[in-house]
């Protein structure tokens, strides 16, 4: 048995495999699987400040290995989340990861300081949301706002602070660097591609949204290449993802760069695809007499 | 743990009308635990996403999905074959509420009317109105027959059946009923639940919506209802597919 | 039967279907499968002022519903071209788009000048490759040096001059307009997304430039996106490539606002498919009592 | 029109070595118009790309493609069946150039061994030296003597005929060989030509590069050859695969 524990910025992690945000609620439904003490964590929802009902359906769309989605951030508020949710997720033996998302910086800053009284371990900044008019993303595409919104939220969060990048953007090694000086302590990345989808028969876009998140294995290429650039202009650690589907993904990942993953269309094929997937990276390990998964760690020999 | 996948081995997988199949799988026990209406999500090898699809029936350990072919997911189901496992993840979702002391109206329209199967068979002689656009697509009558309902057929065309609408029908017999259950199009479910309204009896009608995961963690399967005056968002595969019909908000 | 022809910038297709630069050489290899009159047009592999030798083997990779590739434009330079495979092409009853790349604004130019002499119908300017040191993409992702380069190039181009984008930017819409008002007579879009792929057991990069650009079905979603985004921004017309495999995708590429397509990727698994494509397109038309392809055009009813 | 696509129908498709399957599949024609060493581009439903096969053998109408499984395409192909059609373009690229008046010696190490089964059935009396890494790995011994070869089995291992290397028994037996054709890893082809070079005898190569049209139209498939003293970029589906040693710059 390989040693499957990561560490990423001072939080340890009983294996790599994380939940994604949005894509697996505040655990309850998937608890009803398997224990959640299998992930390493689980990224929660994103929460708003204050509750918002997400856009009309319908949010999703199936494409080539991905889908579109488009929920726009439906969630109970963030102190709806601190009462109900966070305390059941806390006995669940798993790392606890708080997903916020703002209309603006003092959204952010306002949630950073309510989650830092409570007993969350980490918290991750979504500027990356592509499916809200505001509320993210509009932070996340320059290196200035994400700097700047990076170090405000800083200033507020007594917790280890995650960015979670958008990969809709030229240069995404920059925008790492900006909010590694900004002070996050780790990047997740990547968020969704915006993509979008037309019903040939109604001329309508498919997602009410009119565009959605791409996300699942058609998209896995483009994060791994945006995992090895980031990886090589930061030093902080990277939660890696974006179609992550089987454990030689996950491996793949991990040696673009990646200290940790998260895991999230896959489940919706195969709820069970985040254990599997540990257990797929603790045979490899095993077969090739590999002490401990932090080994992988951006371990890739580039030409 | 209250879900689990499951490996089903298919038993048959048959065209009972144009572009309509009826797949049996074996479900290995024979008191299959799935409560009318409920639904089974299918994996469909390559595809990214499950298809939901009805239970149309469960008794005596044979589940039994009736589908329509609509796009790449269920061409893909309606090519599977005898012997395959087919990977489902069931039951999942709220069903109908049926009392076996009153009488029900059981209204499908067309690719609606499979869950309405195994609900006549927990109903006491419920009557079971069904409706189709023409002949060709008519299903499920003797099923309905066998289950112990009365069996109304109208189709759009008078082709077979009646010429006309479910709530035709139903108007003329509502006052016979207690409650009303509902599975089909939304302008349907919309026209069957203002009869009900109109006349004052409960209705329940089964909603259909894109959807990820089947089990309310990744909120794609919005619904807005009203509830205590307030609207607010449910999902279609956790707090339904079934609804009460007077809390949907409809065009939300 | 419908009226498939199609106008961009003055010049006419027998019908919307181009082979996609790169995947289809200068024709006469595919013209061994089916005269080449049965596309409207082809744009020849990118060529460079000198002849190239192009990127050490391996040059491709299998991704989920797509490729990547990095061929690294090996071409025999334009006077060959012109020399031994323009007359040839001009032969086959079908427009000629030479597709050119360069590493200065000069070359750029000085092909420009030379192409403008020869009787090539259209030139298509690839400032959008990812796959080579320098040579393209850092001319095509920021607005500035797009419109300089578009200017320049007009400047020297007497035929119809196409600007081709890279999806690699944050900002497709300004793209486009810096190409609309640097003189573009038209945008084709979306070249590759730059992507990576790991041998997990030599943690190689399979692909010998370490990335590479990802096509096929895969970015089918992206591409839509930004042909409706670019639409709603520009007034020239778009010829729309991502990823299109099927009739059905080649109408949602022009309902969301492409004029003309080029046909790449799916090539590789199907010689035809830009011939079926037609066929699929003209049975579509009738089916639905349209009289001409170019009533599709932009036609998306966004909610 | 030189190229057309072919769906030939699957007549067998069995193991017959660890991991390594005979496909066959019925050409229509009895004449099949193949040239030994060229090969066929296997379309893989659900597949980006087509998987290049060289062609092992060609007659009685007969396309037999001998193949390994690798990945994913390679696994997907070993679970067609028989009577389904696959989809297949061929031939393509350059085979071996063989004389009937010539002696040839044939070398194929592991996976390059079936394009030289097809290539002794053109030959006269063709020496046929085949390595393989271990005793579960060899394949067509048998097929090699029915084609009039002698057939000379090496492993690395000693497991089964000779332990060593085909380079061993190439030069033993070179001096009675006119020419040599060689298909197998590059480490192989490299020392195979080394030798031939050494002994002044002409060498037939056949490469293997990742593939996408397999026509010569993408350019991915590249190799450095050496032509009147330069060194230009060829490609492996149209220019080869087979090249002459000579030409081939390794490591380029
Ligand atoms: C609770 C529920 C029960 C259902 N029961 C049945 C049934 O018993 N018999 C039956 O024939 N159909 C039923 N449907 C509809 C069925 O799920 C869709 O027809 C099917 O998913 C279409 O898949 P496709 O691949 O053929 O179509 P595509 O258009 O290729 O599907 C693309 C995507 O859209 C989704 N989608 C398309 N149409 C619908 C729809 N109407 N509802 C939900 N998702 C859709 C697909 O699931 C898939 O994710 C039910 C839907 C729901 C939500
Ligand atoms: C001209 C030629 C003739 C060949 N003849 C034979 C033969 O007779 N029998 C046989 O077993 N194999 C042969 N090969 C190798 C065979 O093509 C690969 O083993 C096969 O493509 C692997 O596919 P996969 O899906 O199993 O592997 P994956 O690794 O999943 O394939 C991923 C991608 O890489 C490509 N690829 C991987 N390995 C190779 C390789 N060695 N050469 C070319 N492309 C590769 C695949 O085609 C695919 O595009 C030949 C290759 C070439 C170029
Ligand atoms: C249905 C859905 C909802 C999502 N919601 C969120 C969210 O609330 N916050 C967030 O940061 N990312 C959200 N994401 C993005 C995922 O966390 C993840 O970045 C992305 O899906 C790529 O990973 P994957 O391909 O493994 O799904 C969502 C993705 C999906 C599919
Ligand atoms: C093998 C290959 C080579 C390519 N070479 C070029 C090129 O030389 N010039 C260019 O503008 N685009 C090139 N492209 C990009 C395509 O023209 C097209 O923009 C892209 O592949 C997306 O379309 P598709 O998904 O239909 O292939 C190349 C693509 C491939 C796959
Ligand atoms: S499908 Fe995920 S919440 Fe309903
Ligand atoms: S595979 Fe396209 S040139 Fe060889």
């Amino acid at each position: 048995m390989a040693d499957l524990s990561v560490k990423v910025a001072g939080v340890s992690f009983a294996n790599p495999l994380i939940a994604a945000s949005g894509t697996f609620g505040f655990g309850r439904e998937y608890g009803e699987f398997y224990p959640l003490s299998k992930l390493g964590g689980i990224s929660c929802k994103g929460i708003t400040l204050k509750r918002r009902d997400g856009n009309p359906p319908p949010r999703i769309a199936e494409t080539p290995s991905g889908i579109l989605n488009a929920v726009g951030l439906q969630n109970p508020g963030v102190d709806v989340f601190i009462r109900e949710d966070l305390p059941w997720l806390k006995q669940q033996n798993t790392v606890v990861i708080a997903n916020i998302a703002g209309n603006t910086v003092e959204d952010y800053c306002a949630m950073a300081e309510k989650l830092s009284e409570t007993d969350v371990d980490m918290i991750e900044l979504n500027i990356s949301c592509p499916n809200v008019k505001s509320g993210g993303v509009q932070f996340g595409t320059s290196c200035e706002s994400v700097g700047q919104i990076t170090k405000e939220v800083r200033a507020h969060c007594r917790k280890p602070l995650i960015v979670k990048l958008s990969p809709n953007v030229t240069d995404i090694a920059s925008i790492a660097q900006a909010a590694e000086a900004g002070g996050a302590d780790a990047i997740s990345m990547i968020n969704t591609l915006t993509g979008m989808k037309i019903d040939i028969r109604t001329r309508r876009p498919i997602i009410r949204n009119n565009t959605g998140g791409l996300s699942g294995a058609a998209v896995f290429p483009v994060a791994v290449r945006m995992v090895w650039q980031v990886s090589n202009a930061v030093s902080i650690p990277i939660i890696g993802m974006g179609g992550i589907t089987t454990w030689e993904d996950a491996v793949e990942m991990m040696i673009a760069g990646a200290t940790a993953l998260q895991i999230g269309t896959v489940l919706f094929s195969d709820p069970y695809a985040p254990v599997k997937i540990a257990e797929g990276i603790n045979q490899f390990l095993n077969d090739n007499h590999i002490a401990s998964v932090t080994e992988l760690t951006g371990t890739v020999i580039p030409w | 743990m209250k879900y689990d996948i499951r490996q089903l081995r298919l038993l048959s997988n048959e065209a009972i009308a144009k572009g309509i199949y009826d797949m049996r799988l074996a479900y290995g026990e024979n008191e299959i635990p799935v409560q009318c209406g409920q639904f089974a999500h299918v994996y469909v090898p390559g595809k990214s996403l499950r298809r939901p699809i009805s239970v149309c029936d469960a008794r005596d350990g044979v589940l039994r999905l009736v589908y329509q072919v609509k796009g790449e997911g269920t061409k893909i189901m309606s090519q599977m074959k005898q012997g395959e496992q087919v990977d489902v993840l069931v039951p999942l979702g709220n069903g109908f509420c049926v009392d076996k002391e009153k009488k029900y109206a059981l209204i499908g329209g067309g690719i609606g009317v499979p869950p309405m199967l195994y609900t006549a068979a927990q109903c006491k002689e419920p009557l079971a109105i069904t409706g189709f656009r023409s002949r060709e697509l008519v299903i499920l009558q003797e099923d309905f027959a066998q289950a112990g309902a009365e069996a109304v057929l109208v189709t759009d065309d008078g082709s077979a059946g009646k010429k006309g609408f479910v709530t035709d029908v139903l108007r003329e017999r509502i006052a016979e009923v207690d409650e009303v259950c509902a599975c089909g199009p939304t302008s349907m479910l919309e026209a069957v639940a203002r009869v009900c309204a109109e006349f004052g009896k409960p209705c329940q009608i089964s909603l259909e919506e894109r959807m990820a995961c089947g089990i309310g963690a990744c909120l794609v399967c919005a619904v807005k209802v009203r509830k205590n005056g307030e609207e607010i968002m449910q999902h279609v595969c956790k707090n339904g597919p079934v609804f009460n019909a007077e809390e949907v908000v409809f065009h939300g």
